[in-house]
C-alpha cells in the first residue's frame, strides 16, 4: 500500500494502482484517452503528463504508465506537463474536423472535455485535413472516420476485451482507419460497446442518430431486463421516448460493457401496439372503472365459489416489489400463494438453485478471475452473453474452459468443447464428482477426465451452468457437485427476476398443480401480472384458460394472453418505473425510473411535432408500476418503504432498503429456505422415427422483451433447425434446404441448417418470437418428425 | 511464372500446392498469424501484388478473419495492395539520402521513367514509390528495387541500373 | 308636521349617505391623484388611457378587483382571512362619525350640525378606533399564513403601538387649550388663530405621527415591497385587498381632515363658505401626504422605532408640560 | 448645525418634487408615437440560410441549451444526403427574453436577431412560432458562411472536397 503526493496532496493506494487513478482517487482531472479501467493502460496517447519531482521516479512521465510506489512526489500543474499536454492535444486536434454541432457525440465528447482540460483552446492549424471515406457497419454502429484521434480503444475493445475478430486497424502512421475489411455488419454481439468506448464521435449510436443531446436526456441507472444476469445499465428517454440504453458500470457484473440485446432491445417501451390505457372486454375506461370492474368481478367469484378459486401468475420480469406486494395480497385474502413464473422448468430450476446457492454464488467478476471454468449447458452468447464476456476475461488471465453442451457453442476465446446429448449432462456433472464416466465413449472419458482434474487442481474453479438445459434435476446436481468439489456456481435462469420469484415462492405450488386445477374447474378467476400463460406456460394452458369466469392481465406489452383478457391494466416498461431485480446469483439489484410513461411526441399523429396546444395531461400517461396497482388494491401507501420493511422481517432481504440504483447491489442472505419437492421429468412418448427437438434461447429474437425491438429486426435469425452433418446425410437433407418439423401439436417449415460441431442425433432450433416456435418449451426435449421438403405444409 | 489458370482461365494468386503447405504450416502452429507476413509475400511473389481476394484467400488458408490479414498488409509498405508494375522502385527519402542528393536522384528518376512518386510506367514495367529509410545511409543515395538495395547513386547508375532491369525482363 | 324623530333620522340619513359617498368616491379619486401627482413628480403622465385624463380609472380599478380572482392559502385561517379586510373598513369607515366638516346648516327649521354624531368625547372615540385599525392588520397578516404576512404584519404593530403614542401626547395640548374632547368645540376654539400657529411643535408632532399612523412612506415599512412582498396584504386579491386598499386611502382622508378639524381650525375661514375651507385644508394635507410619498424614501425598521420613541415622544411630553405651563400662567 | 442641515436637505427634497411636478413628462406614448430602435438593437429572432439556399440550421440543440429560459426547442433529423437538419423547430415567444445566448452559442450562425421588437399579441399560442415563421429567405449576417462547406460531412461538396480538406485517404494505398 504505497503512498504518494500528487499536488501535495497525499493519498494510500492498493499496489499496482497506477499514478493515474491515485490522482483520479484524489479527484485530480487529467486527460487521458487511452487508459480506461477495463481496458488498462498502455501509454499511447501521451495526454497523461505529470513531473514527478521527488521518489523513486523522476521527471516529466506519463502517470498511466508509472506504477504508484512509496514516496513520489508528483506535480501534474507543472508548467512542462502543463506544456507538453497542450501541445499532444493540439496535435491529436489537428486533423479533427469542425463538426461538433452535427456529431452525436457533442456534449457527451471526451475529446471535447480533454481537449479544454489539455489547455487547447484555439486551433492554430490552417492547412488541409486529413479525410476518409466511412463504411457502413451495419444496424447498430454509424462510423465517421474523420473525426478519429487514433487512440486506439476502439480496437482494444473489440479485439481485446470482447474476442472479435472482424473490426480492427488498418494502415500505418498517419494513415490509420478502424475498421472492417469490407463494409458490412459489425459481427460481436458486443460492437454497441465502440460507442460508449470511443472518446470521440467516430463510432455512434445508429439507432439514436440525431435524436437527443445528451443534456436532455432524461437517464437513471437501472438494471437489465434481457437476462438474469442483471447488468448495470443506463437507459435514456426524450420526449416520452425510450431513445438509447446506454451501459452502465458495475464492477462486479457488468464491468463497463454491455451486450447489443441490453442497448438495442430497448425498442419494445415505445412499441406501436403497446396499449397504454385500462380496458375491459376489449373497452378502453379510466383506471377508478377498471379497479372498480376488478373488485366487482373478483368479488362475485370469491362469493360464489370461495377464494381458492383466485390464482395469481407473476412473472420474473416483474420487479421485486411487485413479487413481494403479490404474496402479501394472496395471502391476506387467502387466494391461492402466487406462482412467479409459469414455465416450470425455470421455475422448479430457480427454486432449486435459490434454495441451495449459499456460499456457492460467484459473481461475474469472480468468473473473469476464475482458473478453471467447466460449463454445463450453458451458451453464454445466446442466452446470457455478458457471462461471454467474463469468460472470455478469465481465459486471457489463463483460465481453463470446459464446456459441455449438446449445441455448438461459440465462445468469444478458447474453449475445449465436448459435444453431449442433453441426457448426458447429469451423469457428467456427477461423474466429475466421482470423477467415474463409464457412461461415455473412451475418447469423452478421457476429456471428462482430464476436465475434473483440472477442477481438482484449480485454486478458484467455477462451474458455470444453464439453466435451461439442466433442469431442476441438473441443477441440484450442479448444486451438490459445486459443494463437494468446493467450487463457485453460476447457473443462468429464465429471467431478470427469476431469483426474487424464487425466494418468495419457496416450496410453494407450481404451474403444473395451478393447471390441473383450472382444468379441473377449480379456478375461476385467474390474475396474470406481466405473464403470459398462452406462450410461456404448458401446452394446456389454452384449454385451462378458456374454462375461466374472469382473465386479468397486467402487462406493458401485447402478448396471446393480454388479448384474450377480460379486464387489461396496463402496466410500466422496466425503464418507466423503479423496482429491484434479483440476479442470478442473488444480487438484489435496485433500478430508478428514467422517465415517466406516455405516447411518445413521434407517435402522437403529427410527424413528429409536438402539438400545438398545451395540456396538463400526458397522452397515454396512464399505465402504472405493476406494483403500484397492487398497492391501490391492497390500500398500502405508494412507496417503496413500507414494502421494503415489510420484506426486509425475512431475513434474505436484509438491507435491501439501503441500496441505491447504480451501485453495486449486494447478495441476498443466505438463510434456510426450501426447495420444491423434487419431481423427475417424464419424457414424452415418442413415436417412431422422430428426433429429439431442443428449443433454445437465441441471441437475438427470443427474449420477450427485445424481441419486440425493431432495431433488432435485421439480426433476427432466420427459423431454422440445426442438425449435425451426419444426422442430415442420414435422413438426406443438404444444408439450406427447406424441411417440414412435426410436432404433436404444431407443423413447422424450417431451413435446415447443418451444424458440425453439434451432437448428432439432435435438433436444435431458437425459440424465435413471432413464429410457432415459440410455443415450444425452452430447454426440454420434444420428440418430432423432420421430414424432407414440406412444400405441401 | 503461371498466374492464369489453364482450366478457368481466371488469376491463380497461389498454386494449390502452396497453398496446402500453408494450411499444413498453420495447422502445425499455435499461432497462425505468425505466417501471415510469408503468405501475403507468397501471393505478392505470384500475383505481382495482393488484391482483396489474396486476403481472403490467406484468411481462409490459416483460419483467420480477413481484416486480421489486412491488418497487417496495409500495415506493411512493402506488401503492395494495389496493382504495381512488374518492378518496384522505393527510393529513400530519409534525412541521409536527402542530404546527398536525394532530391535530385528523385528528379532524375521521374524524368527518366516519365511519372511520379506511386505511378507506373505505361509499359507497365516501373512502380516509383518513396520509402523512409532502406537502412542504407552509408550508402546514400539509395535506392531498393525487388530484394537488392542501390546505394550511391548518380545519373549513369541509373540509367545502368534500369537498363538492365529492363533488359532482364524483355 | 312630521314627527321630531323621524326628521332627526332623515337628517342622520342623509349626512349618513352624503358622508359614505364622500369618502367612497374621496377615497377612491384619491387614488388617482396620487398616481397622476406622483407621475408627473417622476416626469411620467400617470394613468392617462381610461376615460378622458384616466378620469374612470377608479372605476376601471374597482371592475378589476371585483372581477380577479379571490384567492385563499390553503393553510390560512379562513374566518379570519375573511374578517381581517372588513375590520380595516369599517374602523375607517366609522371614525368619520364624529368629525365636523362644516359649520351648522338650517335645514327644516332646525339647526344641524355638520357632523354624524357631535360626541363630546369625539377625541376619544378616535384615538379608540385608530387603535381597533390595527387589528385589520394583525389578524390579516396572522391569517395568511405566509411568513412575509406575518411580518408585515408585526411590523405594523410595532409601529402603530409607537407612533400612537406620540400622537396621543400631541393631542394633549390641544384639549389643554380648547378645554374639550368634543371635536366642534375644539373647532370652534380655533375660530380667530389654528392651533398650529399657537403650538407649532404639537402640530409637527401629530402630523408626522398621521403619517406613520397611516402607514404610508416614509413610514411604509409594514408593507415594504422590496422587503416582505407586500406585507400583511401579500395573499389578498381581488376585493378583498381593495377593501384593505380602500381602507388605507379613506384613512388618509380621516387623517387628513383630523390634522384639519385639530390644528388648522376645522371649516374657519374668511369669504369662503366653511365646507369649502374644510375640505381644502383636507386636500391640502392629503396632498402633503402624496408629496412626501414622492420625496422621502422609506426608514429603516430600527430608524423608524428610534425616531418614535426617541425623538417624538419627548418632544410631545416636554410639548405637553410646557403648554401646560404656559396656559396655567396665563390664567394666573 | 446637523438639524438645521437636515431640515434644508428635507426641504430642498420637497422642492424638486414639486418642481419636477410641473415639467413636461418624457413619456412615449407608444402605440401612437413610435420609437425608431438604435441600428444594433436585436430583438425578434429568425433563421437564416446559407448563401447556397440551404437551411443554415443543422438543429445541434446548443441554442436551446444556451437558452435561459428554455423557450427553444427542436428535433434533429437526417436528410438524405446526409445533411443534419431541424425537423420542427420552435420558439416561444411569450417566454423569450431577447437575451441574445441562443445567436451567441449558434455554430452555424442560423439563429440571428432582427430589429423587430413589436411581437405582442392577444394569444399566446400565436407567439409559439414555427420553422416556417421562423426561417427567412436571407443570410443575415456573415453572408458568405455555409457550415457544410467546412464540417467535413461531405453534404455540399463531396467527402474531402471542401477547400480546407485533403482528399479521402486509403489505406491501402501504395504511397506512404
Amino acid at each position: 500500500m504505497p503512498t504518494l503526493t500528487i499536488d501535495n496532496k497525499s493519498i494510500t493506494v492498493p499496489d499496482g494502482t497506477n499514478v493515474l487513478e491515485a490522482a483520479q482517487r484524489l479527484g485530480i482531472v487529467i486527460p487521458h484517452f487511452c487508459y480506461h479501467e477495463a481496458l488498462g493502460a498502455v501509454g499511447a496517447c501521451r495526454l497523461c503528463a505529470m513531473m514527478f519531482e521527488e521518489g523513486p521516479v523522476k521527471g516529466l512521465q506519463m502517470a498511466c504508465m508509472v506504477t504508484a510506489q512509496d514516496g513520489m512526489q508528483i506535480s501534474t500543474l507543472h508548467p512542462e506537463a502543463q506544456e507538453l499536454r497542450s501541445h499532444v492535444i493540439e496535435w491529436m486536434m489537428l486533423n479533427h474536423p469542425h463538426d461538433c454541432p452535427v456529431c452525436d457525440e457533442g456534449g457527451e465528447c471526451q475529446l471535447q472535455d480533454m481537449t479544454i482540460a489539455g489547455g487547447h483552446g484555439r486551433r492554430r492549424y490552417a492547412g488541409k485535413k486529413r479525410t476518409w471515406i466511412n463504411q457502413d457497419l451495419g444496424p447498430f454502429v454509424v462510423q465517421e472516420m474523420n473525426r478519429c484521434i487514433q487512440c486506439y480503444r476502439c480496437v482494444r475493445t473489440y479485439q481485446d476485451y470482447c474476442g472479435g475478430d472482424d473490426f480492427g486497424v488498418m494502415g500505418s502512421r498517419n494513415r490509420l482507419f478502424f475498421g472492417r475489411f469490407q463494409p458490412g455488419k459489425l459481427e460481436s454481439p458486443f460492437s454497441g460497446n465502440l460507442v460508449d468506448v470511443c472518446p470521440t464521435g467516430v463510432f455512434t449510436d445508429k439507432t439514436f442518430r440525431f435524436k437527443t443531446r445528451y443534456w436532455d436526456i432524461e437517464e437513471a441507472p437501472a438494471v437489465c431486463p434481457h437476462c438474469s444476469l442483471g447488468c448495470t445499465v443506463i437507459p435514456g428517454a426524450r420526449y416520452r421516448e425510450l431513445q438509447r440504453v446506454r451501459a452502465g458500470v458495475n464492477r462486479q457484473t457488468n464491468g463497463f460493457f454491455i451486450c447489443d440485446r441490453s442497448r438495442f432491445g430497448y425498442g419494445y417501451a415505445n412499441h406501436r401496439e403497446r396499449i397504454r390505457q385500462p380496458n375491459c372486454q376489449g373497452a378502453a375506461t379510466s383506471w377508478r372503472e377498471a379497479l372498480e370492474h376488478l373488485k366487482e368481478r373478483l368479488g362475485k367469484v370469491v362469493n360464489e365459489y370461495g377464494p381458492l378459486s383466485v390464482a395469481i401468475v407473476g412473472s420474473p420480469r416483474s420487479s421485486l416489489e411487485c413479487q413481494a406486494l403479490l404474496r402479501e395480497w394472496t395471502r391476506e385474502h387467502g387466494y391461492r400463494p402466487p406462482l412467479f413464473e409459469i414455465d416450470n422448468r425455470r421455475d422448479r430450476t430457480a427454486r432449486i438453485l435459490a434454495a441451495g446457492l449459499g456460499k456457492q454464488a460467484r459473481s461475474m467478476a469472480e468468473i473473469a478471475d476464475s482458473d478453471c471454468l467447466v460449463m454445463l449447458g450453458s451458451d453464454p452468447l445466446n442466452e446470457a452473453p455478458l457471462l461471454a464476456l467474463a469468460i472470455r476475461q478469465a481465459v486471457r488471465n489463463g483460465c481453463h474452459v470446459t464446456c459441455l453442451d449438446p449445441r455448438a457453442v461459440k465462445l468469444p476465446c478458447a474453449a475445449s468443447h465436448l459435444p453431449v446429448q442433453p441426457e448426458q449432462l447429469l451423469p457428467a456433472i456427477n461423474g466429475l464428482v466421482a470423477n467415474r464416466f463409464e457412461e461415455f465413449e473412451r475418447q469423452d472419458q478421457l476429456f471428462l477426465e482430464g476436465a475434473a482434474e483440472r477442477l481438482g487442481r484449480a485454486e478458484r474453479p467455477v462451474l458455470v451452468g444453464g439453466g435451461d438445459l439442466l433442469g431442476p434435476e441438473g441443477t441440484e446436481a450442479l448444486l451438490k457437485a459445486a459443494r463437494s468439489l468446493n467450487a463457485g456456481l453460476f447457473v443462468t435462469l429464465g429471467g431478470p427476476n427469476s431469483y426474487g420469484g424464487a425466494l418468495l415462492s419457496e416450496d410453494g405450488p407450481d404451474s403444473e398443480e395451478m393447471i390441473e386445477a383450472a382444468l379441473e374447474g377449480e379456478i375461476k378467476a385467474l390474475f396474470c401480472i406481466e405473464a403470459d400463460p398462452l406462450t410461456e406456460g404448458p401446452a394446456r394452458s389454452a384449454r385451462a384458460l378458456g374454462q375461466l369466469e374472469l382473465l386479468v392481465v397486467c402487462d406493458h406489452m401485447v402478448n396471446r394472453t393480454a388479448r384474450s383478457a377480460d379486464i387489461f391494466l396496463p402496466t410500466t416498461a422496466p425503464p418507466e418505473a423503479a423496482g429491484t431485480y434479483i440476479n442470478n446469483e442473488g444480487r438484489m439489484l435496485p433500478f430508478g425510473g428514467a422517465y415517466a410513461p406516455g405516447l411518445p411526441l413521434r407517435d402522437i399523429g403529427e410527424g413528429g411535432h409536438p402539438p400545438r396546444t398545451f395540456s396538463n395531461i400526458t397522452t397515454g400517461g396512464e399505465p402504472r408500476p405493476a406494483w403500484a396497482i397492487l398497492a391501490t388494491l391492497l390500500q398500502r401507501p405508494l412507496d417503496f418503504d413500507s414494502i421494503h420493511h415489510g420484506l426486509e422481517s425475512d431475513p434474505h432481504f436484509a438491507g435491501l432498503g439501503l441500496l441505491s440504483p447504480g451501485g453495486e447491489g449486494r447478495r441476498v442472505t443466505d438463510a434456510g429456505m426450501l426447495p420444491p419437492a423434487a419431481q423427475p421429468e417424464f419424457p414424452h412418448s415418442a413415436p417412431e422415427g422422430s428426433l429429439p427437438l431442443l428449443v433454445v434461447e437465441a441471441l437475438f429474437g427470443t427474449e420477450p422483451l427485445s424481441s419486440l425491438s425493431p432495431a433488432l429486426e435485421p439480426v433476427i435469425p432466420e427459423a431454422a433447425v440445426q442438425l449435425h452433418p451426419t444426422t442430415a446425410a442420414r435422413l438426406g437433407i443438404s444444408d439450406g434446404e427447406t424441411v417440414s418439423l412435426r410436432t404433436e401439436l404444431e407443423h413447422l417449415r424450417l431451413t435446415a441448417r447443418t451444424e458440425a460441431e453439434m451432437v448428432p442425433g439432435l435438433l436444435v432450433a431458437y425459440r424465435l418470437r413471432g413464429t410457432p416456435l415459440e410455443l415450444l418449451p425452452v430447454g426440454k426435449i420434444t420428440p418430432c418428425l423432420l421430414e424432407k421438403g414440406g412444400n405441401d405444409a | 511464372m503461371e498466374t492464369v489458370n489453364q482450366t478457368t482461365g481466371k488469376d491463380v494468386l497461389l498454386p494449390d500446392d502452396t497453398i496446402e503447405a500453408f494450411r499444413a504450416k498453420a495447422a502445425d502452429t499455435p499461432h497462425p498469424r505468425e505466417l501471415i507476413v510469408d503468405l501475403l509475400r507468397a501471393i505478392q511473389d505470384h500475383h505481382g501484388w495482393v488484391p482483396d481476394a489474396g486476403i481472403e484467400l490467406a484468411a481462409q488458408t490459416l483460419g483467420l478473419s480477413p481484416l486480421q490479414l489486412e491488418e497487417i498488409a496495409t500495415f506493411y509498405d512493402k506488401i503492395y495492395r494495389q496493382p504495381v508494375g512488374r518492378k518496384v522502385i522505393h527510393l529513400c527519402d530519409s534525412i541521409c539520402c536527402w542530404t546527398t542528393g536525394g532530391e535530385q536522384v528523385a528528379e532524375l528518376l521521374r524524368d527518366k521513367l516519365g511519372i511520379g512518386f506511386g505511378e507506373t510506367t505505361p509499359d507497365g514495367v516501373f512502380t516509383l514509390l518513396p520509402t523512409c529509410c532502406l537502412g542504407a545511409c552509408g550508402d546514400a543515395p539509395a535506392m531498393m528495387i525487388g530484394l537488392t538495395t542501390y546505394g550511391r547513386l548518380t545519373a549513369e547508375k541509373i540509367d545502368t541500373i534500369l537498363r538492365e532491369i529492363r533488359q532482364q525482363i524483355d | 308636521m312630521m314627527p321630531d324623530w323621524i326628521i332627526t333620522a332623515i337628517l342622520v340619513a342623509i349626512k349618513l349617505g352624503f358622508v359614505l359617498a364622500l369618502l367612497l368616491t374621496g377615497a377612491a379619486y384619491l387614488v388617482l391623484a396620487e398616481r397622476k401627482l406622483l407621475g408627473r413628480m417622476q416626469l411620467r403622465y400617470g394613468p392617462n388611457r381610461v376615460g378622458p385624463f384616466g378620469l374612470m380609472q377608479p372605476l376601471a380599478d374597482a371592475v378589476k378587483l371585483l372581477m380577479k380572482e379571490d384567492f385563499i392559502p390553503a393553510q390560512g385561517d379562513k374566518v379570519l382571512f375573511f374578517i381581517a379586510p372588513g375590520i380595516a373598513a369599517v374602523t375607517a369607515l366609522i371614525t368619520f362619525a364624529v368629525i365636523p366638516f362644516g359649520p351648522p346648516l338650517r335645514l327644516f327649521g332646525r339647526e344641524m350640525p355638520l357632523v354624524v354624531c357631535d360626541l363630546n368625547i369625539g377625541l376619544l372615540y378616535f384615538l379608540g378606533l385608530s387603535s381597533l385599525a390595527v387589528y385589520g392588520i394583525a389578524l390579516g397578516g396572522w391569517a395568511s399564513n405566509s411568513k412575509y404576512a406575518l411580518l408585515g404584519s408585526i411590523r405594523a404593530l410595532a409601529q402603530l403601538i409607537s407612533y400612537e403614542l406620540s400622537m396621543g401626547l400631541s393631542i394633549v395640548p390641544v384639549v389643554l387649550m380648547a378645554r374639550s374632547f368634543s371635536l366642534t368645540e375644539i373647532v370652534n376654539a380655533q375660530t380667530h388663530i389654528p392651533f398650529a400657529l399657537l403650538n407649532p411643535p404639537a402640530f409637527l408632532v401629530f402630523l408626522i405621527s398621521v403619517l406613520a399612523e397611516s402607514k404610508r412612506t416614509p413610514f411604509d415599512i409594514p408593507e415594504a415591497e422590496n422587503e416582505i412582498v407586500a406585507g400583511f396584504h401579500t395573499e389578498y386579491s381581488g376585493m378583498r385587498f381593495g377593501m384593505f386598499f380602500v381602507g388605507e386611502y379613506i384613512n388618509v382622508i380621516i387623517l387628513s381632515s383630523m390634522v384639519t378639524v385639530l390644528f388648522l381650525g376645522g371649516w374657519h375661514g374668511p369669504l369662503l363658505p366653511g365646507i369649502v375651507w374644510f375640505f381644502g385644508k383636507v386636500m391640502l394635507i392629503a396632498f402633503l401626504f402624496i408629496w412626501t410619498r414622492g420625496t422621502l424614501p422609506r426608514f429603516r425598521y430600527d430608524q423608524l422605532m428610534h425616531f418614535g420613541w426617541k425623538v417624538l415622544v419627548p418632544i410631545a411630553l416636554l410639548n405637553v408640560v410646557v403648554t401646560g405651563a404656559i396656559l396655567l400662567l396665563l390664567q394666573g | 448645525m446637523n438639524l438645521i442641515r437636515g431640515i434644508k436637505g428635507t426641504a430642498q427634497a420637497y422642492w424638486i418634487t414639486l418642481r419636477t411636478m410641473f415639467r413636461k413628462p418624457v413619456t412615449i406614448q407608444y402605440p401612437e408615437q413610435k420609437r425608431q430602435p438604435f441600428p444594433r438593437y436585436r430583438a425578434r429572432i429568425v433563421l437564416t440560410r446559407d448563401p447556397d439556399g440551404g437551411e443554415r440550421c443543422v438543429a445541434c440543440y446548443l441554442c436551446s441549451a444556451a437558452c435561459p429560459v428554455d423557450c427553444i426547442s427542436m428535433q434533429a433529423a437526417e436528410a438524405k444526403d446526409g445533411r443534419r437538419y431541424a425537423e420542427w423547430f420552435r420558439i416561444n415567444f411569450t417566454r423569450c427574453i431577447f437575451c441574445g445566448l441562443c445567436t451567441e452559442a449558434c455554430p452555424t450562425r442560423a439563429i440571428q436577431m432582427t430589429s423587430d421588437y413589436e411581437i405582442c399579441n392577444r394569444d399566446p399560442l400565436d407567439l409559439v412560432y414555427e420553422k416556417t415563421d421562423l426561417l427567412i429567405d436571407d443570410t443575415g449576417k456573415d453572408p458568405d458562411y455555409n457550415f457544410y462547406r467546412h464540417a467535413g460531412i461531405g453534404v455540399v461538396n463531396p467527402r474531402g472536397g471542401n477547400e480546407d480538406e485533403k482528399p479521402p485517404a486509403d489505406v491501402r494505398d501504395l504511397l506512404p
